[in-house]
């Protein structure tokens, strides 16, 4: 029954987009309740995904394999584990709240509006089901291009410069991702990932290989020092746009590492881990510092998110060192779990912390942190949340920031504690960012008059708001059932870390 | 002694000419109200062509009047899209010729004439075929791009075309004259043989670098690319999208037979000499079109770069290879033609829409057009999905495949920076809000936009599934 | 004696006189149009000599081509620059230079 | 017998429960709703805890450690959340839930007409559940989560009055050198991971001995003791939670917040809560002389420098706070030295009277209407004498007058330590020794200055001053200059007088009653592990025969004579000749600046990671990702390309003979090209 599940995943959202498009710029309210409409079955859609797979196993599973092109071998092949479970419904569950969020807050053209992100999320989701390589590449690229339309269309004044600069980032990584990809081809004959994780490649190939992958991946992470892309691009996006991006595409890089580095090129990933390693400290401790003085919330977040990414990336290369020199394999599986469950919580704080100045934004129409303060005494729910979320984003146990982080840490330290030692700094720097800014919006008397004016949260805020709360909390209080979904995947990648390919 | 089998396999060919005629008294006969039955049966003759040659089409490769002229898969596929194309121009171009007064016989059989030039050369079986072809094909372009008297561009354009044109047939012809006096041959079968047989001499080196030269010239191929920016600009959008389509595909059929046929014994030569042309037009076609302000001459400078990528599918020398490098001219045509078609949509009585600010916010205005160019451009740039996309992937591939990885990632690297002015375009469409009092409706006709939609929505549509396209193109080449 | 050589030396001797009056010339477009022609004069002594020796027809057979295919582009050529004359007003090379960059 | 986890489950909710419903339904259910149901929680909570308290001692239960839900679970590692409770949480349990029902009683009172009234009593009710979840667990991982609850809570209690920009400093400064507490602790919890292979307690302890000869590989050169890694980094937490110098600098500002929290969490509760984890973590601080030695010197200092500094401070609550400071130094010092019970009793008897004269201060401070400058005050005995009465029983508890709990606890510390021969037990010994004076003077000039001498403000009446209020209306003191009050002071209400007495009781009587079974008798059983050699309290133990007779003996003590000392000189000065004070300030002015600046550690502080780090972080910005990055790597390259775009422009001049002559280049060029690099001209 479950037979093409995936392709209905993907295509139900994009193929959903069209009659959200053809609603037309006439009836606005018409195409959101179709948008909305097509967002929750898709999300409905995404939780037969529970049933439909078994979590003691740790293949792909679901499989669905079409041949696409012939005379190339390239097939159209689906199919999931529990990682890309995880993030798949992370992915739908974003896609509800965005479209929520953006219900009267977009008046241009929301039409466009609603059928980009729709489209966006079934491309995000064919990211995270496709098991060739060609494909994956397709949707990682096309992403771009509804991200490129709701940055710009809707976004603050520089969108055009933040835009391209996006675009072309991105697409720089990518390509050269795409030579290795045909190089790969041409000597395996075929895209297929399992076949190509299959494949015996020499040190050197491995290395060029690793580090095609690397841009690629790292540029969408993003892992220092290729991220300024980010922060432009979160300040001029719309608050949906920040959301989707911070949320979800974030992820599908870490996920490319998991699906390309570690299966194709470990020797390479281990011998090379280390940059990646020290890499990820620097977004840790580094970026906090620069989170810390800016002025702009979307920004700071944009920052902040770079550095928690760091905490994804440091997971998944630490788990090479426990299994190739520690061999410490529970470690391994710690780090590597740590990262997954960073990964998603992250998307559900950093959505929420966007959604959290969406919210002022539409309110004052500024994001400068200097025109607020003291919201709490005319927003006090706001505030509510505003500081949940904000503890959550410094790793305030309780919340879902703080599993990953904890884990991570944990392990790190297996691996060498000064490791653990740059990476726990968080500890302090994130919390001197996030709260620092609580301070100056949140308390405090109100000094600016236009703050006085300002409404609590209605009830639509609340309802995308609560959402993000209940899994934030969620996730933090009880981790469990979300690594118990992850772990069979999880444990078996970490034993492919320790299969050698030369 | 010709048979009746001759002229059954050159029957397309014959029964265009016989059309083209026709058209021609029609047109005198006429009178200027009727003009339309003259589209509408221009367009239809076109078709059935389409037709002769798709159901006349021979199992194995047939040659007639003793190898003079050559119908295999490739020309058979080659001829279908230029034809298409040629058709797509019509339809494209009419409310365009109106508006300018320029709605006359002389476009259509010119255009026709043209078009049989095109086949000609793409079937070509010998040296003398391939000139003739060109020349049919070229004249009568000379001819389209002065189609609009009254204008000084386009009559500048004509001019340069022309001693340019001129200047390039004259050193192929050389060539062609050292190859003959080589071989002592002009039938590409035997020069195919004689090269390998005989080996190489001077002589043979000249001739070919002679032809390459009058090749990368057809092509529009850096550092013989010079006219294509002046007549893309020049010429009337109607002709520039003739230019861009179905001559580029003729194009690409002259490289095949001269180089593969001719002198593929040779590749060893002249591949070498295709990848640094590849380099230089990748290089000078993304570079200057980053500083364009006119649409077409933008569209120009990226021919250029396109035709560089071509080039890195020809390089192969292997069927793949020239699959590869048949897909992509085949890609690009359908590309250029959706572009232009766009802008001839878009333009009316005095307003050309080809300066990139014409479109500025056009998203507002018409949404549906915004759209279908921002698939182009995204096309062109080669971002998946789009049909632009595979094509790249193919050509990069062969080029890599044939060992030149160097040639793949100059390839690439041009191609990001290629990127970036296809967004502008996209970005001024969809990001920039509109002039004031200026409307940007496409023009009224009802097939226009619909053949304007296809054409467009085809790319994506090749983009999702263009497995069978890349068969015939491989099966074509496999024999 | 006259040999091969000869004619072929002639035939690039006139093919270089006919691509420098191409881009030397600055003043009148009808030298290029007298250039061109000067070109094709070129090639046909090369196809003519190489059948000669080669003793093959079909080199002559291409000549004959060439020539009627000359008159043509002549003729357009011409009627291409009245119509530049008529818009421009002038035929001087040096002066046609409204599209660059 | 065993306890039931529903009973242990109650006492952790309840509070919580009581939380939720004042934080999310405060408006429906009004301000009454809110303190009775958060009260009603406390109290069902503070009931059962007496009752666990009593069957774990009289009921014969044996100590209770199961697991409730399974956190997650990766390959061999098992996380949960669970309960251990054996007698020593039993005690914190008593302790936390007793003094927190009396701080939300008294602070019906105290809050009376406050606006965030509802707030206030979810937040403390969170508080209590935090806390009881750290003294409850049985794994790190809840106490890590215990422990930053009750961080966050502090936070949130301390900018309680968040309008006030010292309140909203000093909550953010406490949260962040918390923080750095945490980041130590966090390091200490994953070194037992990685030595001992799991996060829960009783395995963990278990396994202690094995971590012997362990080393920690800083470099490829050094390598640390694994118990002593571990502990000290364990300690760094306790430093920040329970402000040892040198992450002692939030406390005294976190005095911002509304009294009885200054009672309940900075006071009673949450700065034990490092003493109370290293008591916990005893066996593996056993296994570590030097993380002892660390502890104890640092413990020491405190003790003494802290101290020293409440010496000068004029406010009321100040006082008491750096009190505070240097009563936990008393703590960390027993916990150097090895007597972990000892510590713990202080906690305890700290707890209460510490507690009482944080409520009775606050007491004052309403009386004041919120005026905490003692030089405003003076002569309050006669208009609130039950406050007076209960303050000076809390303060001879603290300055260790015998027969009082504090004077057992305390002088059970000194003497352990006199007893230690650890390394530093020297230097820890002289310092808790001048402590107990330096007690003494501040805890007797503060009783002088609030409830002696002659009143040193005046009452006026409100309508004079009228228009002088709106002039300061953003000044807490109502708008009234320093130490005008609209009317005379009175005794407070008896939600405020009646924990006051009731926290009197045991500040005077609990230690008498049960140093002998805390200290000397082996009442904590397994839950404090100390070994043969360290065991100090042991050795008192053979001394030790009875409450009464040890209280004799200290009156023969050296502390006891320090006490008097002590008492002469204030009473002095302050009650007969007052002018003196000012006399001995400006005679020791250089000392007292050292002091009246905390020794200027705060400046430091602030001026190198608060400005330090905005400046680097600025550095990095700027200088790095605009300047480095944006600026040369990726808008440099694009303006590169753009450059080499106009250049190429050029050569497309628009002169045929240009472009001829470019083909004809190009021709050359492949002749050229091919004569150079092709195989060359074939043949001859």
């Amino acid at each position: 029954m479950f037979n093409h599940l995936l392709s209905l995943l993907i295509w139900l959202p994009i193929v959903g987009a069209i009659p959200v498009l053809l609603a037309g710029s006439g009836r606005p309210g018409l195409a959101r309740w179709l948008a909305l409409l097509v967002a929750v079955l898709t999300f409905v859609a995404s939780l037969c995904l529970l049933p439909a797979h078994d979590a003691a196993n740790g293949a792909m599973q679901l499989a669905e394999s079409h041949v696409w092109i012939a005379s190339l071998g390239v097939n159209y092949g689906l199919a999931v584990d529990g990682i890309s479970i995880a993030l798949i419904l992370l992915t739908t569950f974003v896609g509800i709240l965005v479209i929520v969020g953006a219900w009267e807050v977009i008046q241009d053209k929301p039409h466009q509006y609603m059928a980009a992100m729709l489209v966006l999320e079934g491309l995000m989701i064919g990211v995270f089901c496709a098991t060739d390589a060609l494909l994956f590449y397709v949707f990682f690229e096309a992403m771009l291009i509804p991200m490129f339309i709701l940055i710009g269309v809707w976004g603050g004044p520089r969108r055009v410069y933040a835009t391209l600069k996006f675009f072309i980032y991105t697409f720089l990584g990518s390509i050269f991702m795409l030579i290795g990809l045909i190089y790969l081809y041409l000597k395996a004959g075929t895209f297929d990932l399992h076949t190509l994780a299959a494949l015996p490649l020499t040190m050197k190939e491995q290395t060029w290989l690793f580090f095609a992958f690397l841009l690629a991946f790292a540029i969408k992470v993003p892992m220092v020092p290729v991220h300024t892309w980010l922060p432009d691009a979160h300040v001029e996006a719309p608050t949906g746009g920040s959301v989707v991006l911070a949320a979800v595409m974030l992820k599908v890089g870490t996920y490319g590492f998991l699906r390309f580095i570690l299966p194709i090129t470990p020797d390479a990933g281990d011998h090379f881990a280390w940059i990646v390693i020290v890499l990820s400290l620097i977004a840790i401790v580094y970026i906090g510092y620069v989170a810390l003085v800016q002025e702009d919330m979307k920004k700071l977040v944009a920052y902040s998110s770079v550095a928690h990414m760091g905490f994804v990336t440091l997971g998944i290369f630490i788990a090479f060192m426990l299994v190739r020199d520690a061999n410490d394999l529970d470690a391994a599986n710690l780090g590597m779990q740590g990262a997954m469950v960073q990964m998603i919580s992250h998307g559900f704080v950093s959505g929420a912390m966007f959604t959290c100045i969406g919210v002022m934004y539409d309110r004052l129409h500024t994001r400068q942190i200097k025109d607020y303060g003291g919201l709490i005494n005319v927003m006090p729910w706001f505030g509510f949340f505003y500081v949940l979320f904000a503890m959550a984003n410094s790793g305030l146990p309780g919340t879902s920031g703080f599993v990953g982080e904890f884990m991570v840490v944990l392990a790190s330290f297996a691996a060498n504690p000064w490791i653990a030692l740059f990476a726990a700094f968080t500890l302090i720097i994130g919390a001197a960012y996030t709260l620092w800014m609580v301070k100056r919006v949140l308390w405090g008397e109100i000094t600016n008059p236009h703050v006085a004016q300002m409404k609590d949260i209605n009830g639509r805020e609340a309802f995308v708001l609560i959402a993000f709360a209940a899994a934030v909390m969620a996730l933090g209080i009880w981790p469990q059932p979300l690594i118990h979904l992850m772990d069979a995947s999880v444990s078996q990648m970490v034993q492919q870390l320790a299969v050698h390919k030369i | 002694m010709p048979t009746f089998n001759d002229i059954l396999i050159m029957l397309p060919e014959f029964y265009l000419v016989a059309a083209a005629c026709l058209l021609l008294l029609l047109d005198a006969w006429m009178k200027p109200a009727q003009r339309n039955i003259l589209h509408w049966v221009s367009v239809l003759v076109l078709l059935v062509g389409i037709y002769l040659v798709v159901a006349g089409q021979p199992d194995a490769p047939v040659s007639a009047f003793g190898g003079m002229f050559v119908r295999d898969a490739t020309a058979e596929i080659l001829k279908v899209f230029m034809l298409l194309c040629t058709a797509l121009i019509f339809i494209f171009s009419r409310p365009y010729m109106v508006d300018r007064k320029l709605f006359q016989g002389e476009f259509y059989t010119l255009m026709i004439f043209a078009t049989i030039g095109a086949m000609l050369l793409v079937s070509a079986g010998n040296l003398v075929m391939v000139y003739l072809g060109l020349e049919l094909l070229t004249l009568c372009s000379y001819g389209l791009v002065a189609l609009n008297r009254d204008s000084p561009l386009s009559s500048e354009a004509a001019i340069k075309y022309f001693v340019l044109g001129a200047l390039s047939s004259g050193m192929l012809l050389y060539g062609m004259s050292m190859v003959y006096g080589a071989t002592g041959t002009l039938a590409l079968a035997e020069l195919h043989g004689a090269v390998v047989h005989a080996g190489m001499s001077n002589l043979m080196v000249f001739g070919l670098i002679f032809m390459i030269v009058g090749i990368s010239f057809k092509l529009g191929v850096a550092p013989f690319h010079m006219w294509i920016p002046d007549v893309y600009q020049g010429a009337p959008t109607s002709v520039t999208i003739f230019v861009g389509s179905t001559s580029k595909l003729a194009a690409f059929g002259m490289a095949y037979r001269l180089l593969e046929s001719g002198m593929g014994g040779m590749a060893g030569q002249w591949q070498m000499m295709l990848a640094v042309l590849a380099v230089a037009s990748l290089a000078i076609g993304n570079l200057v079109a980053i500083v364009q302000t006119n649409l077409k001459r933008l569209l120009a400078y990226s021919t250029i770069s396109h035709m560089g990528y071509l080039l890195l599918g020809l390089v192969n020398a292997t069927p793949e290879g020239y699959a590869a490098a048949m897909f992509y001219a085949i890609c690009y045509a359908l590309m250029s033609t959706a572009a232009f078609g766009v802008i001839l949509a878009l333009a009316r009585a005095g307003f050309e829409c080809e300066e990139i600010d014409d479109f500025k916010g056009l998203n507002q205005r018409s949404p549906w057009m915004a759209f279908l160019m921002m698939l182009a451009m995204f096309s062109l740039a080669g971002v998946p999905p789009m049909f632009g996309f595979f094509a790249k992937l193919l050509v990069l591939q062969s080029a890599i495949h044939a060992g030149m990885m160097w040639l793949a990632l100059v390839g690439v690297v041009f191609a990001i920076i290629g990127l970036y002015y296809y967004l502008r375009v996209v970005k001024v469409m969809y990001f920039d809000k509109p002039v004031e009092g200026q409307e940007l409706r496409p023009q009224a006709d009802g097939l226009l936009r619909a053949t304007l939609s296809v054409n467009a929505l085809v790319l994506l549509a090749l983009g999702l599934y263009w497995g069978p396209l890349l068969g015939w193109c491989r099966a074509a080449f496999a024999g | 004696m006259i040999t091969l050589s000869h004619f072929i030396v002639l035939g690039a001797v006139l093919f270089c006189i006919a691509v420098a009056g191409l881009f030397i010339n600055r003043k009148n477009v009808i030298v290029l149009l007298m250039a061109i022609e000067l070109m094709l004069l070129a090639v046909n002594m090369n196809f003519v000599a190489f059948s000669r020796f080669l003793g093959d027809v079909g080199g002559q057979v291409f000549v004959f081509f060439i020539l009627t295919v000359a008159a043509a582009e002549s003729a357009i050529g011409l009627a291409i620059l009245v119509l530049l004359f008529r818009n421009r007003s002038t035929v001087n090379v040096a002066e046609i230079d409204s599209m660059k960059g | 017998m065993q306890l039931s986890t529903n009973i242990l489950l109650i006492i952790a909710l309840a509070p919580l429960v009581g939380c939720l419903l004042a934080g999310f339904l405060g408006k429906q259910i009004g301000r009454v709703g809110a303190h009775s149901v958060t009260i009603l929680g406390l109290a069902v909570s503070c009931a059962l805890s007496f009752y666990v308290l009593y069957q774990l001692t009289a009921g014969g239960a044996s100590s209770y450690n199961q697991d409730i839900y399974t956190w997650f679970e990766i390959g061999r590692l098992h996380v949960s959340v669970g309960f251990l409770v054996d007698r020593l949480t039993a005690m914190m349990m008593v302790v936390v839930t007793f003094v927190s029902l009396l701080v939300h009683v008294y602070t019906i009172g105290y809050m009376a007409d406050d606006p965030g009234y509802q707030r206030f009593f979810s937040y403390i009710s969170l508080f209590t559940f935090a806390m009881l979840m750290l003294v409850m667990s049985n794994n790190f991982m809840q106490l890590f989560f215990g422990w930053e609850g009750v961080g966050l809570v502090s936070y949130l209690l301390i900018g309680f009055w968040y309008k006030r920009p010292t309140a909203i400093f000093a909550n953010l400064k406490a949260f962040l050198v918390n923080r750095v507490g945490d980041f130590g602790f966090l390091l200490g919890i994953a070194a037992v991971l990685y030595f001992l292979g799991t996060l829960d307690y009783a395995t963990a302890f278990e396994n202690a001995p094995s971590l012997i000869g362990k080393t920690l590989a800083l470099t490829s050169t050094t390598h640390w003791d694994a118990a002593t890694v571990i502990c000290v980094l364990l300690f760094v937490g306790a430093m920040g939670k329970s402000a040892q110098v040198p992450l002692h600098v939030w406390l005294p500002d976190s005095m911002e917040g509304p009294t009885p929290i200054s009672a309940l969490i900075h006071a009673a509760t949450m700065v034990t809560a490092g003493i109370f984890m290293v008591a916990r973590m005893s066996p593996f601080f056993e296994l570590s002389e030097g993380a002892l030695s660390f502890v104890m010197v640092i413990g020491a200092t405190g003790a003494l420098f802290t101290g020293l500094i409440g010496i000068v401070q004029n406010d009321i609550k100040r006082v008491v706070a750096y009190s505070t400071l240097s009563q936990l130094g008393y703590m960390t010092v027993a916990l150097g030295v090895s007597a972990y019970a000892g510590a713990v009793f202080h906690l305890m008897t700290h707890a209460f009277f510490k507690a009482l004269l944080f409520l009775g201060a606050g007491s004052v401070i309403i009386a004041m209407h919120h005026e905490q400058d003692m030089r405003y005050m003076g002569g309050l005995r006669k208009y609130m004498p039950i406050t007076w009465i209960t303050m000076w029983i809390g303060s001879l508890a603290l300055v260790a007058i015998p027969f009082t709990s504090g004077f057992y606890s305390k002088d059970a510390i000194i003497e352990a330590v006199g007893e230690s021969h650890r390394w530093g037990s020297g230097y820890a010994y002289v310092c808790v020794l001048i402590g107990a004076f330096v007690t003494a003077l501040y805890t007797f000039r503060q009783m002088y200055l609030t409830f002696h001498g002659k009143e040193r403000f005046t009452v006026v009446d409100h309508h004079a001053h009228a228009a002088h209020g709106d002039a300061h209306s953003d000044d807490p003191h109502h708008g009234h200059k320093p130490g005008e009050l609209e009317h005379a002071p009175h005794e407070s209400p008896w939600v405020v007088t009646l924990p006051l007495i009731l926290l009197a009781i045991p500040s005077l009587l609990v230690g008498f009653f049960t140093i002998g079974p805390m200290l000397f008798g082996d009442w904590f059983g397994q839950a404090i592990h100390v070994e043969e050699a360290n065991n100090v309290l042991g050795e008192l133990g053979r001394e030790f025969h009875g409450p009464a007779a040890m209280a004799l003996h200290g009156l023969l003590s050296w502390p006891f004579a320090l006490v008097v000392l002590a008492f002469v000189i204030t009473t002095y000065i302050y009650l007969f000749n007052p002018a003196m004070a000012g006399k001995i300030k400006n005679e020791l002015m250089p000392l007292w600046t050292v002091l009246d600046r905390k020794y200027w550690v705060d400046d430091v502080y602030f001026a190198i990671f608060a400005r330090g780090g905005v400046k680097l972080g600025r550095l990095f910005w700027k200088a790095g990702d605009a300047a480095v990055i944006d600026g040369a790597m990726v808008n440099g390259s694009a303006g590169v390309v753009r450059g080499i775009a106009a250049g190429v422009r050029r050569l497309q001049s628009g002169y045929l003979y240009h472009y001829a002559f470019a083909m004809i280049l190009g021709l050359i060029l492949l002749l050229g090209g091919f004569w150079v690099f092709g195989s060359g001209l074939i043949g001859q």
